[in-house]
């Protein structure tokens, strides 16, 4: 699944996309923000307080509650500060 | 709605007539036209500029699905939502909604509406870069109250 | 706030753009601008023109209180209010409001009180001429609903 | 003092404004609109209804409680429409 990082998100991860192959347990989003916790520091920086992460997947807002779509894109990013 | 939202994430500034002008020249129909636009402030010589990251197609689709949502509760005859990303000056725009309809109370609250929904659930990012060089740049955070401004939309 | 409304009573059309640039051009301090612009419907072809007819000197008194009233319960920038009188033709603009402020609640909600307060309390009244000739000219009733909208800025 | 009338009010009575000179008894803004509605046709027309009348003395919105001035100018108009 392809994952893209915005603002502080993408800053602390340090890059701004990726593709990634997560086990058969990450079910959720909830699933799949504790697994990309411990790849690394920078995301461990990014994720530190998951709940406030937001989420889109394939443009549109989701909870964390939310199952994975077998393909598609994930988004990650901060609260947003638009308008 | 009679006619489809008009919609545009870009670079470059707009033009307050103009987008007027789209939505009601030569209209017998429109009553009441309002125009939000939101700027860059510099807040009180502290920012040398804000730096709005997007999510390009998420951003378009998002301010698509609020528009459409806007459209269905007011009665609206022409609805523009312009926003701009990348480095923006203080004094210069950021966002225009622009709102028609045969009444007032249709155009002022969708335009509300719309502007309220902009600001917690379109995919943009502020950055802000501070007059003094030598200071890191610094993301804006979002605000609880912008968070609850949307309360006042639940039906 | 910071500067004196500007208010105009003229038989003249106004523009758009360059009553938001009094407001705006060159302010680093100015994060929202409102405009709202009433305009003459052809009632589906039922109206040939609004005469608008008004009181000279009290049009101008009374709509300086009302921004003066604007001016105290919010924050602005800036307040323009220019209203039209005579024959104004359907597509034509019969009245604007422009507000400007740091925080775009202030001036949301500014143009909105204008507005309701402009509609029943500046002495302007409307009179229809129909588009078949032979009818004679109507004067506009005043709508209950426009008295009610003001009671949601008592205080 | 000095009347003024706007909208149907001076189409009803036939002219856009006069000096008048009510007698003592005539103490309040609803004093006068009865007295005037005596005058004739067409102010009978006009103030046929006194509660509907809005009056304003020397450019100011009063109730029809308010004690008439020694001078001015005090307008009668129907409900405004502008906006």
């Amino acid at each position: 699944m392809k994952l893209v990082y915005f603002a502080w998100v993408r800053e602390r991860i340090g890059r701004e996309a990726e593709d990634v192959d997560p086990p058969g347990e990450v079910k959720t989003v909830a699933d799949l923000l504790q697994w990309l916790k411990d790849r690394g520091e920078g995301y461990a920086a990014a994720l530190e307080h998951p709940k406030v992460i937001r989420v889109a997947i394939n443009h549109e807002h989701v909870d964390h509650q939310t199952t994975l779509p077998r393909d598609g894109e994930i988004a990650l990013f901060p609260p947003m500060t638009g308008g | 709605m009679d006619c489809a939202p008009h919609i545009r994430v870009q670079a470059g500034d707009f033009d307050l007539a103009a987008e007027v002008n789209r939505l009601s020249a030569g209209r017998k129909d429109v009553g009441a036209v309002v125009t939000f636009t939101g700027r860059c402030r510099d807040e009180d010589g502290r920012l040398a500029a804000l730096e709005l990251e997007h999510y390009p197609g998420m951003a378009e689709a998002e301010i698509a699905r609020i528009a459409r949502e806007a459209a269905d509760r007011w009665s609206l005859s022409g609805l523009t939502v312009i926003h701009r990303y990348g480095r923006i000056e203080p004094g210069e725009n950021i966002v225009l909604v622009v709102t028609a309809s045969s009444h007032r109370k249709a155009a002022l609250e969708a335009a509300d509406f719309l502007m309220d929904y902009l600001k917690s659930r379109a995919p943009f990012w502020k950055k802000e870069h501070p007059a003094t060089a030598a200071e890191p740049g610094r993301w804006v955070e979002a605000k609880a109250e912008d968070e609850d401004a949307l309360a006042r939309w639940k039906k």
